[in-house]
């Protein structure tokens, strides 16, 4: 039991717990099974960005680019789909821009070695010009049902967006914590140096993980354009990076690398989910949903902070 | 003997004129945007059309003087944009309920850098991550704005208020005289007093900083007060110069001040940088614009040339 | 050194010359055709038509109307804005253009109040100024040109909605932003009319997306899981009414709330809400073509500066006849219906 | 002895040449199976880019290596290791964020199954057993940023153990241990050449050089001048073959050495809140502390200049002084010379101006402004008094050499004009001249009336520099030698000895 407390995901798990309950107690409809539903449904894109988000911050990096990859894909996807080609193939070719557009991250950042922050700010303009000039700044809508599948299809009776996200969450958490390449984001967050000297190859790892990062984005924009059912290329996705990345980071991930587990993110991206659902639900006046979202954010980080510090207080060998 | 270091020491001798460098390659780029600019608009070089580019930077460029010191400090403030829509209602607001318009400023001021005096505690003294604390800060604080406002800009101020952002003195904006001016005092600051050296101490190696004695969280904390402060300064020529105080005033500023920071060559980990730089990036930033404004070019295609221009100018931050 | 002096040569070639690309292929500017129309003595006019954003597809249709009455004007026109809604930007953007030395500025204001002081630096310019879309009542622009005015839409919502329901029950409102002044003011007459005329009609909130889609959405399937007894949503802007229908259609698929029990009213753009018309969920909506506002827009200004002016009742051509009430100019509204939709070209 | 004739290592005539620049030029460098092959020479003589070009870091531009005979390519450090060559770094290589049991196995096929899953009770046993192997006791489940450096250094061996290593390069490997540490570590170095692992040792320690190892080569100015049998050179020969002539004694001569008043009194003082010490420093006096790792002696240290709160007031010049910060202790006259140089004490990629006066700048500045004129005056006199050697003041602290660099950090301190000097391990990582230099420093300082704590886990320094030597140990001092009463054994002895069995 001690052990679990000493978790780095224990806080966001407890906070999550408390928070759950209180809405509960405040709103009866927030314990309906419809809308539990509803959270989970709705936290998809966000979830599933945030994956890649993860990876990229282990690494020690940051990705601003995410909205508008988001953009360019559920664009690109929204026109073929509406130009007759079957939604699956769309869906694909869809990835194969996500794949390309992380590609094009990853070379500036692994390859040229720009850092994160500034290739992604610039890409994030450049891919928000990209998709606007795809659509000719016009709406990309009216998909045809066969589209619908997405948001609302079923697989094995779980609703589609819920499949892939747990999909997505769980293979990438399997790979991160149990495989070599998973092991190697860890290592090369912890200590580039060192795993150089370890014959790893950073480039390539993360080469491999901006393309994941876009790949997974890219089935976010799928879902999206889906459930949303038309498109705005000068405006869908943006400013999502802001809340994908306070989701890692209020999961227990580390701005500085090395740090952060899928289960956190999880954990994070439900805590946000729930918050934006939680406050609608409550029926808490319009203008403080924002006000109490960065409040309970700051509260969130404050309970990483101190359990973080409560850890490296148990230092070995605190006495030198 | 210390053949090898000594290789390294020619090698990194250059280290000086590679700062150089890098503000002679933003003055050249600057001045290749002049020229380039007026051969394609016969209004680009006119006194008017200048005078209007340094107005419409004002905003960007008071801001990016704490921020630059932020970053060289090696840390990050996003709450800056939502630091100025408080500053600028908490303005309307106090005016708006009967209090003098000068005293109302002086508030607003206040509130701008204890809101960035939250953001020092929780990041200078309780350690937090700067760049979490921010995007925190950044959403309550906007909400805060939502509560004062419920979303109805607060306009009507006395003539008097308006001469900070509308007048003029000797035929220059009195708010360019004012940026001016600070950056000015930010230059001499971080160049020649105790202040600067910290900055930059801090941002190489904020261990060292410490065993030497100097009080690392006090200094790093009055970088973020400074940074509220001049989101708070630049809040009341944003108010005075567009006689309102609207609740989505700043919003994404944030990215703007960033990227002319990081045009300007400071180095996105720390430790590097300098004013001069913020000052030709923020410049750089509002010619593009201006210029491009002129020549009717579609903000699409100046969103694209600017992502284009920081991957360009930029790279040369290699880690 | 002969390094880095070629690094930069190399840099600033490549950022002007995208400019100078992005110049040719910059759809925003219409150049004048002269030739074409003859009426050589209007070539030298330009007018800047100013959106409250660029991107989002309803100024994108605008857009249209504001190209078409350039092309059958003569007149050069500049379509721009800042890519958010950024008041400041805006400004700046006007400013410049005002630089230029346009003939006449048409704008859709952020914020009304402050776009009063470069209103009155464009008069003392001899521009001429109106606002479309949105107003900025104590400026000194010459008209305002909208579809109907914020008071009249709001009512006609809320007449529509507390038609649909009955006029008894309750209902929330969509809107895209919480500080822009032509959301408020809808919202504003809607909820006093409601008071008014429909008591029993009862608004439980105002929720706002931001202008983000995603956000509307997830808007209406909150409020439709809050509110189990929910019976109205009414979308005050283009993205809210797609968005409450999508939300509304898959709670009714998923068999949570029976079809046509929650009603859909507000103001649409046709091709978004087509299909929802198509299969019911929802019935009737408020239009109006904002490309007939760009084209009114572009025509008013080019009258102002040949010193003519705008009467009550004239024909625009591709626009139809405009009320003008005292400094208001207004093309009007058209009911959407499922039999209607297919007729309207954006 | 395990000997065997056949060498399975020859460096022939490796040159390596950086842009401009020639690091190593020619040497030729033998080793045998199950033999301790010393490496000396100063810093930059290319110890260590022989070391980084047998660990595949580095290429050669000439000469060739041959291993068991065979000629081969190391181009990369995976090469290297899969050839049996295995480094251990003096900089720790750890990945702080992963167990200390992954640290070891990281990206390696052996533990992965499969699958393509890591096998992670295979990973941890196998961890297990390499640690229990060196005799050390570490919890391989944690992770190695809340493990002690001790810990972490068992770890670096462990991970070079798991190759199955048939070079081992140790570079520096006692730097970090504590002295029980050092001699269990010598257990395993004998324990694998009995193996008939060949170990290249590293080291500026002479004394281990003659404990541990068989042969010993010296390089300088990146050419080999000698390699001898352990048995057939002396302490003496070696230094002058690396400094390249004669260098006096290495500690000054401590006989006339007379003190007054006593400045600083700690009575009852907090280490932690069990732990509490007193003790008093006399003016001009230096008075060493010796104490294993985690002994306390360096908390003593952060505690006194203001670094760690606590409770216990000191008494300065018979003032009893609350100190709560570092300013408190800077204003009573305090200096501290931090243990680690790279980390706490330069910031270095500024300037040595604005290292050297960090700490002053408040008093030399009129108001707010610098002045620029009093700070060059300040370094041109402590770069001639230190004789630091750099064309300027100006010169980034990175390029220094390591004993410059510690000297910047020394006239850091001077210029604050302290009273009292906390050093802690001030020639850690410095070469033997520069070493004598310092000493020289030190014992000059204390002669005009500066009072010296001298903290150090390098025993002859303590010795040959001490006036008085208290040792510590869990956190309490157990024990006080006067001039001329401590040797090695004694301190290792008072030092290592469990509390328990000292308290009669």
């Amino acid at each position: 039991m001690a052990n679990i407390f000493k978790r780095r995901e224990a806080p966001i798990i407890l906070f999550t717990i408390v928070l759950f309950c209180i809405f509960s107690l405040i709103s009866s409809n927030f314990l309906k099974p419809d809308n539990l539903g509803l959270i989970l449904t709705q936290i998809t894109t966000t979830g599933l960005i945030s994956i890649g988000m993860l990876m990229v911050i282990l690494f020690g990096g940051i990705d601003l680019s995410v909205g508008s990859v988001l953009a360019v894909v559920a664009t690109v996807v929204g026109m073929l789909v509406n130009a007759g080609i079957n939604p699956f193939v769309a869906a694909l070719i869809g990835m194969v821009v996500g794949a390309i557009c992380g590609a094009f991250n990853g070379l500036f950042i692994a390859w040229f070695n720009i850092p994160e922050i500034i290739t992604t700010l610039a890409t994030m303009f450049i891919f928000r010009g990209i998709a606007v000039a795809i659509s000719g700044g016009e709406w990309v809508t009216n998909f045809p049902d066969s589209f619908n599948f997405f948001s609302q299809g079923k697989i094995i009776g779980i609703p589609v967006p819920i499949a892939l996200f747990a999909t997505g969450a769980i293979m990438f958490g399997y790979i991160l914590s149990q495989t070599r390449f998973g092991r190697r984001v860890y290592a090369i967050g912890g200590n580039k140096e060192a795993a150089k000297l370890a014959g790893m190859s950073t480039r390539k790892t993360k080469f491999l993980v901006y393309i994941s990062s876009g790949m997974l984005t890219s089935v976010a924009a799928v879902i999206y354009a889906s459930q949303v059912g038309s498109i705005q290329a000068s405006t869908a996705g943006s400013g999502i990076e802001f809340t994908v990345i306070a989701a890692v980071l209020v999961g227990g991930a580390s701005i500085f690398g090395g740090v952060g587990t899928m289960l956190g993110t999880a954990f994070g991206v439900l805590l946000m989910g729930m918050i934006k659902n939680g406050l609608v639900l409550t029926q808490a006046s319009v203008y403080w949903v924002d006000a109490t979202t960065g409040f309970i954010l700051i509260l969130a980080i404050i309970i990483n902070t101190v359990q973080r510090s409560r850890n490296l207080a148990s230092r070995e060998g605190d006495l030198v | 003997m210390n053949l090898v270091k000594e290789e390294v020491n020619t090698r990194l001798k250059r280290l000086p004129s590679i700062k150089i460098n890098t503000i002679s390659i933003l003055v050249i780029l600057l001045a290749g945007l002049l020229i380039f600019f007026s051969t394609q608009s016969p209004y680009f070089l006119t006194t008017l059309n200048i005078t209007n580019v340094l107005v419409q930077v004002t905003t960007i460029g008071l801001i990016a003087i704490p921020m630059t010191y932020v970053i060289i400090s090696g840390a990050m403030d996003l709450s800056v944009g939502s630091i100025l829509g408080l500053s600028a209602v908490t303005l309307g607001f106090l005016y708006e309920s009967g209090t003098n318009i000068w005293v109302s400023v002086v508030l607003a001021l206040v509130v701008g850098a204890l809101a960035g005096a939250l953001n020092g505690l929780l990041i200078a003294r309780y350690k937090m991550q700067a760049i979490v604390v921010t995007i925190g800060t950044l959403v309550m604080l906007r909400g805060l704005v939502y509560i004062i406002t419920k979303g109805k800009p607060i306009s009507g101020y006395p003539d008097s208020f308006y001469f900070l952002g509308q007048g003029k003195v000797l035929g220059i904006p009195f708010s360019v005289i004012v940026m001016m001016a600070l950056f000015s005092i930010a230059y001499i600051l971080i160049k020649k007093t105790r202040i600067g050296r910290y900055t930059y101490a801090l941002g190489n190696n904020e261990e060292a900083v410490r065993y030497s004695g100097i009080n690392v969280v006090k200094v790093r904390f009055l970088t973020f007060v400074m940074s509220g402060l001049f989101a708070g300064i630049a809040a009341i020529f944003y108010v005075s110069r567009y006689a309102s105080a609207q609740a989505s005033a700043g919003d994404g500023i944030e990215l703007d001040v960033i990227t002319a920071v990081l045009i300007g060559g400071t180095h996105i980990f720390g430790g590097r940088g300098s004013l001069v730089g913020t000052f030709l990036g923020v410049l750089i930033i509002g010619t593009l614009r201006n210029g491009l404004n002129l020549m009717g070019v579609s903000v699409l295609f100046q969103t694209v040339i600017l992502g284009v221009l920081i991957l360009v100018a930029v790279s040369r931050q290699n880690k | 050194m002969k390094k880095s002096f070629l690094r930069v040569l190399a840099l600033l070639t490549l950022v002007l010359g995208l400019v100078a690309c992005s110049n040719q292929g910059g759809a925003t500017e219409t150049p004048s055709e002269g030739d074409t129309g003859g009426d050589a003595a209007s070539t030298s006019k330009s007018f800047f038509i100013n959106p409250k954003s660029i991107g989002p597809a309803y100024w994108a249709a605008a857009e249209k109307g504001v190209k078409q009455a350039g092309e059958d004007l003569g007149v050069e026109v500049v379509f721009n804005a800042p890519s958010t809604t950024d008041s400041a930007q805006q400004i700046n953007m006007i400013q410049d253009m005002l630089t230029r030395q346009v003939n006449g500025v048409g704008v859709a204001p952020n914020d009304p109040e402050a776009v009063a002081p470069v209103f009155s630096n464009a008069l003392s310019q001899d521009v001429q100024v109106v606002t479309w879309d949105s107003d900025a009542p104590d400026t000194d622009r010459k008209y305002y040109i909208g579809a109907a005015t914020d008071a009249e839409l709001g009512e006609q919502f809320a007449e529509m909605i507390a038609n649909q329901i009955g006029g008894s029950g309750k209902v929330a409102f969509m809107v895209a932003s919480l500080s822009a002044q032509n959301q408020t003011a809808k919202v504003d007459a809607a909820t006093a009319y409601l008071e008014a005329n429909h008591p029993d009609v009862e608004v439980v909130t105002t929720v706002s997306s931001d202008d983000d889609q995603q956000k509307a959405y997830e808007n209406a399937q909150n409020l439709i899981s809050t509110y189990p007894d929910l019976k109205g949503l009414v979308g005050f802007a283009g993205a809210e009414a797609p968005a409450a229908a999508q939300a509304v259609e898959e709670a009714v698929n998923a068999g949570n709330i029976e079809q046509g029990k929650i009603k859909i009213a507000g103001f649409a753009v046709p091709s978004l809400v087509k299909e929802y018309l198509e299969n019911g969920t929802i019935e009737e909506m408020v239009t109006w073509d904002p490309s007939k506002l760009g084209y009114t827009t572009v025509y008013t200004l080019n009258l102002l500066t040949d010193g003519e002016d705008v009467e009550d009742g004239m024909e625009i051509p591709n626009v139809g006849s405009i009320k003008v009430n005292g400094d208001i100019i207004l093309t009007g509204t058209d009911v959407l219906t499922k039999d209607n939709v297919a007729d309207f070209g954006f | 002895m395990y000997q065997m004739d056949k060498p399975i290592l020859i460096m022939e005539g490796i040159t390596k040449e950086f842009p401009g620049v020639k690091a190593l030029d020619g040497v030729d460098f033998e080793l045998y199976p199950g033999e301790v092959h010393a490496l000396m020479g100063e810093n930059g003589a290319g110890k260590s880019t022989l070391m980084k070009i047998l660990s595949g870091v580095y290429q050669h531009t000439a000469g060739k290596i041959l291993l068991n005979e065979e000629e081969v390519t190391l181009n990369n450090p995976t090469v290297a290791q899969e050839l049996g060559i295995s480094i251990i770094h003096q900089e720790f290589n750890l990945f702080p964020n992963l167990s200390a049991a992954e640290n070891i196995f990281i990206d390696r096929k052996e533990i992965i199954s499969a699958s393509g899953k890591i096998n992670w009770s295979r990973m941890n046993a196998e961890a297990k057993a390499l640690t229990e192997s060196i005799g050390a006791d570490i919890d391989v489940r944690r992770e190695v940023q809340y493990l002690g450096v001790h810990s972490q250094q068992v770890i670096e061996i462990a991970k070079a153990l798991s190759f199955n290593a048939k070079i081992l390069i140790m570079d520096e490997p006692s730097a970090a241990l504590p002295e029980d540490e050092v001699q269990k570590m010598f257990d395993v170095v004998k324990q694998l050449r009995n193996n008939g692992v060949a170990i290249v040792y590293v080291s500026h320690r002479m004394n281990e050089i003659f404990k541990i190892a068989d042969k010993v080569t010296v390089l300088r100015d990146g050419g080999k001048v000698s390699t001898n049998k352990i048995t057939e050179t002396t302490e003496d020969q070696l230094i002058s073959e690396m400094v390249g002539k004669e260098v006096g004694d290495l500690y000054p001569d401590k006989t006339k050495r007379i003190f007054n008043e006593s400045v600083l009194n700690v009575n009852d003082f907090d280490i932690t809140s069990k732990h509490k010490v007193s003790f008093s420093l006399r003016r001009g006096e230096i008075l060493g502390f010796f104490g294993l790792v985690g002994s306390g002696t360096h908390t003593l240290a952060e505690r006194i200049f203001g670094l760690k709160k606590g409770k216990g007031t000191v008494e300065i010049n018979g003032k009893s002084i609350l100190i709560k910060n570092p300013k408190d202790a800077m204003k009573q006259g305090i200096a501290y010379l931090p243990p680690d140089r790279h980390r706490q004490g330069l910031v270095k990629e500024s300037s040595i101006r604005e290292n050297m006066t960090l700490p002053i700048l408040k008093r030399i500045s009129n108001g707010l402004i610098i002045d620029k004129k009093a700070e060059q005056v300040i370094n041109e006199e402590y770069i001639e008094k230190l004789s630091i050697k750099t064309p300027s003041q100006n010169q980034v602290v990175n390029l220094l050499s390591g004993g410059n660099q510690q000297k910047v950090v020394l006239a850091k301190w001077l210029t604050t004009k302290p009273d009292i000097l906390i050093m802690e391990e001030p020639t850690r990582g410095v070469d033997v001249g520069a070493k004598a230099e310092i000493y020289r420093l030190i014992n000059e300082l204390s002669l005009s009336g500066l009072s010296i704590i001298l903290i150090s886990t390098e025993m002859p320094e303590l010795i040959g520099m001490s006036d008085r030597i208290l040792v510590m140990n869990e956190g309490n001092i157990v024990n006080e030698f006067k001039n001329g009463e401590a040797d090695q054994q004694k301190l290792l002895k008072e030092a290592s000895n469990s509390i328990d069995k000292m308290v009669v």
